[in-house]
């Protein structure tokens, strides 16, 4: 039981962060995100050099053997800087995927070219009108001689325009109640056809239309109809990461709020002054630094293959940082008065960074059921 | 006691049901009633066909041309619009320079003003904060210096919203430096189109153009525009928050947008089932309702109080804008990750392209971002607390 | 629509205000709680003579005609003093509920009798484990000939030991697929038992056992078999005066907190002058006055026989009144610091009394369920 | 970062959960975990059994007799001990004046008291606050003059806690009116039985005797019980006051709540089914559940962290305490109407009569009632707040 970094950790930290006060200011991110593609590429590069697109990939692979542990520090640090570079989408989820699921062959074709930077992924599984159950599954797969073929829609796709494949899940005749198969999909396969839009935070996410899409046997990940577990733990890896970010994006929200209270006058002192405004920057750090300890609750078992207790921890996790979240950007526009609802301020965009994380993935209601829901089946 | 409207204020909301059912042009109210991004034309469009109904005002009496409405009437003409998709009308016309200048006026301002507020000819915008002002108002810094016949007004205002449409800005300049800072306030009717402003707009955390700065730059403003007596203008102003607090319960705007919440819960899929099935997800809207419940008898307590809205329209501005947030954010989370995307031109009617989700998606999260400033503008809701801490419990 | 009190009704606020004021302070209320059967006649005697036993009923049975926004007027200066003495049970639930569903001749026998203050009754309707749900009844009755045996238990019924006739209800065999009927049974009937108890907050209720209690057609209340209705309606008139009883005892709060705060030094000024008490006052006095227009709805609508209108009317009420109670309370507790939690605090009082309304007839989640799933059935 | 156990503290886990198992005796743990009416004689029973095994003080170094366990080993203990129905041990002793002594007391004094604590042999009680300081400690008006060899204490302390079976008080005094109010008071150790102390029980509001006034009447103290320095009194107070909060956060014993809430709400019936199956109500379980679990984490973090802990304390004191009243008032609202009932003689173990509902309702309300204390008391949770904003945010 143990709450320090380890020097690597720190080092890595120190770095990523330097490197990002530094090279991803609030307007370079602005210009990213007005350049339309959501990906810098000597930003992603610079990734690459300092290692961190491989971190948690295995050393055969060209990563450095890393855990989520690792990626709660990257994470934390994109929050702070509100980063939009694919990430979350290439290494954390797919990435992440194929290393757990994936067939050597798939291993070998991919992976490297993540750890290098070359190539991006994108998973595929969310359909609309799913909301945040994560089993709504009703694109159709359907046997053709050898190969498969896909029709469905996905949407809410991470970086899916940008991605050299799409991990796409299915169902038998797209029937609720046949298992979950998963694809590996080109993404210049035919039949492919991407509708993309920026998100309110300055992402880049698409609906996919599947349109007959042919796959082959060797284009799965994993068994057959038993694609479940590995989405549930692909997604609650991301949960898990999506926590520190959320985490890192509270503290810069925090301290940026603070500094603002110290210089901002109102009848004839700073605000920093008034007792509510104190005790409210009380109550915002303690969110914060709950949150941050789920985080790492959420991090410590996100690599867990122990399902229950996995998605239990992962689930309290992202209740908390998402209520956390909540509050702690509210709050912070609100201290931050006219100021604080204006595209000028990088308070805003935190807070819209915050209150878009706690919908990804099942919101804090969601995963609150989850955890109650849990409560009953132990009964 | 009696919660019962009287058959006289029950005939009332249906004369005014049945006109709205006449008269509303369906485009309009198909935009409202989808929040698409509202237009000047529109709310310009439907002030005209209120006026001509003799309706143009709700709140003022009938000597200015309006209709004569009690309190707990113009508040069934507000809910009654706002359920039938009406567009807002412009506050800062009709329920902020108007009051002052009825009350504080004199005879030619009443004469020049009201009746083009009334018809929707002037677009008026409000010349309150400053930058760095905040809710510390009376800390402003714009200057009117007497010259002549003339003010000549410098400095510069802002949060002055839909501002880029007004041809007439309703300010609090400073008249002079002596005494405490409310003292040297005065209150003055300026013409947007005066040589020397300049509007600039801000853009919003949710990337519309909704507020906007005003620069003044040695701006000549005729004495006669100048309101009630020099120096006296914090007294004016006080008045007129007053009024704006009451307004800001916006009652029938959120039983309109309640029913819309209700029925995208009840259309929204949530997986295998709609949303409204999720005990959860019901359970929050229900407790909106009781608190937006408790807010409107709030509402009508106070309107029908012998003694008139005092300090404690305060609760009116908090409650109201908290339970607003509330929807708000209760919309959005409704339609979930559909509330990602950001596509702005979908905010237009005509837009051709696809959308995210249901159309319900498509301004959920925008509107949930903007709506934070209910709670910052119209006085914070921190200063309602310290104004019901002195006034109403006289601490 | 106004909230205006007509001449009358500002008449009896301020006599009963004035009474309780010089005859019921914080000692007398001590004294006649350690007495120990919750009922002071001196002080029941004056509430007959100002005409408060009979003022719903009508004015052939000795009563005055009102309804139940003079019960708000009443229960909301009780609340305010206090008041342990029976009214609710025996005014508003037992007499309500007779001059709802009696006969003519329990009505002309009882109805007099609880105008002039010479007889009580209790509404022995909840039983155990039944929580809030207000349909859970297992008492059995039996036919014997041309009577009916009834056998059961029923629990927290106000006011059971010092009631002259017990309102009871059961089921044919204590079948809950059979419908509920009504009794009223004389309190020296053999086979009733009763244990008594005090309340946390001064009141007397009791557990009361039915062993073979024999009762006549007579002794029926309503139809056969009718008599949910009948019970909903009793209750929720009890909710309407409950509510209005615990915004009194709101108003009572939030002003004897206002004075604490203003003469309690701390740090060399009244803790009056820190903001965040402030602030904290603001919002209790805002609570407060939401809850007041509630119980004033939820008195508008109690007569009503708009069954749906009604409880959905009553169940918001009692969910706001509840939490708004809850917030006062405590927030009051907390700024009276030591000297709240302790009982010579007239605070300490009322918040107990506050908490244990909100427990009665449903608590705050269960009537904002009721609201919820009236959502569900009307979609 | 690791969140796992290393496998020497399951094994130390293992080894105190087997003690406990043999050890904690049945009536002492069914007493416990009933909530019934702790007594002193209880309490030193178990500090004796502790004592014996040497586990006296989970807290104290090897040099005065503990076990000398790292955070995470005492945080173990706690838990284990809270989930088998150990009572707590009495903090006041312990945690409080012992820390004090160990710090600033000299060697004399260490001999003298440390031993009679850890044996249970002395119950110590504090005589911080006083009537009217409240938060505002440094306000005390107690005084002590020195005359000779002794001190002549005159003057009140109040809500001491447990005050009336204590052999034992230690005191904040005034010794100087110079300077600012914190800088002349002084920390005395005073006998209870020394003539001229009076204690007189405070009724709580759940009825109970829990706490008292103590009053001092010339109470002659001698000098040789005065800890470290006259007048330094303020920073052993402060150093005191750090060590209670970090205690406060209660993970251990709210960790047991949690679980006996649970079985609550498994075997509560509500109407036709039990209460675990109401959603709103395993809701409300679950998110306490979660906040329980940030809050132990939280704990461990500031426990293993490297400096020690520092103001970030009261983030413990305030989410401990918030959470354990949210568990308390669950207890009240699962059990329902049957936390009527006021019967104060079934809060005894031999209690013969009838109880109203399951046995977890009789004290349900009681505890509600009680448990409003923890927000008050150790430092109001205003006052963390405000030592968070100075401290922490350094405002």
């Amino acid at each position: 039981m143990n709450f320090n970094l380890t020097e690597e950790q720190q080092m890595l930290q120190d770095s990523l962060r330097r490197f990002l006060a530094n090279e991803y200011g609030f307007d370079k991110r602005r210009d990213i995100i007005a350049a339309g593609n959501g990906l810098d590429k000597p930003t992603w590069n610079a990734f690459a050099e300092m290692g961190l697109l491989g971190y948690t990939l295995p050393e055969e692979y060209g990563g450095l053997g890393g855990n989520a542990m690792d990626t709660l520090l990257v994470m934390e640090s994109f929050g702070r800087a509100l980063v939009v570079e694919p990430y979350l989408s290439t290494v954390v989820l797919g990435a992440g995927i194929i290393e757990d699921a994936g067939s050597e062959e798939q291993k070998e074709r991919i992976l490297p070219k993540i750890a290098s930077g070359e190539e991006f992924l994108a998973f595929a599984h969310q359909e609309p009108g799913g909301r945040h159950n994560l089993d709504y599954v009703r694109t159709e797969i359907q046997k053709h001689g050898a190969d498969y073929i896909l029709n469905g829609r996905k949407t809410a796709v991470l970086n899916a325009a940008g991605a050299h494949y799409l991990i796409v899940s299915g169902r038998r005749h797209g029937r609720p109640t046949e298992p979950v198969s998963l694809f590996l999909v080109n993404h210049d396969t035919s039949g492919v056809e991407i509708e993309e839009y920026t998100t309110h935070d300055g992402h880049r996410v698409a609906d996919v239309i599947l349109d007959s899409v042919m796959v082959s046997d060797d284009d799965r990940i994993g068994a057959r109809g038993q694609a479940m577990p590995i989405v549930e733990k692909g997604v609650d890896r991301a949960i898990a990461a999506l926590c520190a970010e959320a985490v890192g994006a509270m503290e810069a929200l925090n301290e940026t709020t603070l500094d603002y209270v110290k210089t901002r006058q109102q009848f004839g002192m700073p605000l920093s002054k008034f007792q509510v405004v104190q005790h409210r920057l009380a109550d915002m750090f303690i969110a914060a630094e709950q949150a941050k300890s789920m985080a790492i609750l959420a991090a410590s078992m996100a690599d867990s293959d122990d399902r229950k207790q996995r998605r239990e921890a992962i689930s309290m996790a992202k209740a908390l940082v998402g209520q956390s979240a909540r509050f702690v950007g509210q709050q912070a526009v609100q201290l931050h008065g006219g100021m604080g609802v204006t595209d000028e301020m990088f308070a805003a965009h935190l807070f819209k960074r915050l209150t878009l994380i706690n919908l990804q993935f099942g919101d804090a209601d969601y995963h609150l059921g989850q955890v109650s829901d849990g409560l009953l089946k132990s009964a | 006691m009696d919660l019962n409207y009287t058959p006289e204020q029950e005939a009332f909301r249906e004369e005014v049901r049945r006109f709205l059912k006449d008269n509303l042009p369906k485009d309009i109210r198909e935009r409202v009633k989808k929040r698409l991004r509202p237009d000047k034309a529109m709310t310009q469009r439907w002030q005209k066909i209120l006026f001509d109904k003799g309706w143009g005002a709700s709140t003022w009496p009938r000597e200015y041309g309006g209709p004569g409405w009690s309190p707990v009437e113009q508040l069934i003409f507000e809910e009654e619009c706002a359920l039938a998709g009406a567009p807002r009308q412009l506050d800062f016309g009709l329920r902020m320079v108007a009051p002052v200048i009825m009350t504080f006026g004199n005879e030619e301002q009443k004469e020049r003003y009201l009746p083009r507020i009334l018809s929707g000819e002037d677009w008026w915008c409000q010349g309150y904060s400053e930058p760095g002002a905040g809710s510390d108002l009376a800390s402003l810094k714009t200057r009117a210096v007497r010259e002549g016949d003339h003010y000549v007004v410098n400095g510069q205002k802002t949060w002055t919203t839909l501002g880029q449409h007004a041809n007439w800005i309703f300010c609090l300049v400073r008249t002079s430096n002596e005494g405490k800072p409310q003292e040297g306030i005065s209150f003055l009717l300026i013409d947007m189109n005066t040589p020397g402003i300049e509007v600039r707009p801000i853009t919003m955390l949710d990337g519309e153009h909704e507020i906007n700065e005003v620069y003044f730059d040695n701006v000549k403003v005729p004495v006669e525009n100048l309101v009630g007596e020099e120096n006296k203008g914090w007294t004016y102003a006080k008045f007129l928050l007053g009024h704006e607090r009451t307004g800001l319960a916006n009652v029938g705007q959120w039983k309109a947008m309640m029913k819309r919440l209700r029925d995208i819960a009840e259309e929204q899929p949530d997986g295998d089932r709609v949303l409204i099935e999720n005990t959860r997800f019901r359970d929050r809207l229900a407790q909106l309702e009781i608190e937006l419940c408790a807010l409107e008898l709030t509402v009508l307590r106070v309107l029908t109080d012998e003694n008139g809205p005092g300090p404690q329209a305060s609760i009116l501005k908090i409650r109201g804008t908290e339970i607003g947030q509330a929807l708000f954010e209760l919309v959005m989370e409704a339609v979930g990750p559909d509330a990602l995307a950001y596509i702005p031109d979908a905010l237009e009617p005509d837009y051709p392209g696809s959308r995210v989700g249901s159309p319900d998606a498509t301004p959920a999260a925008g509107d949930y971002f903007n709506m934070r400033k209910l709670s910052i503008f119209g006085g914070s809701n921190e200063i309602q607390r310290n104004i019901i801490a002195q006034r109403v419990l006289g601490l």
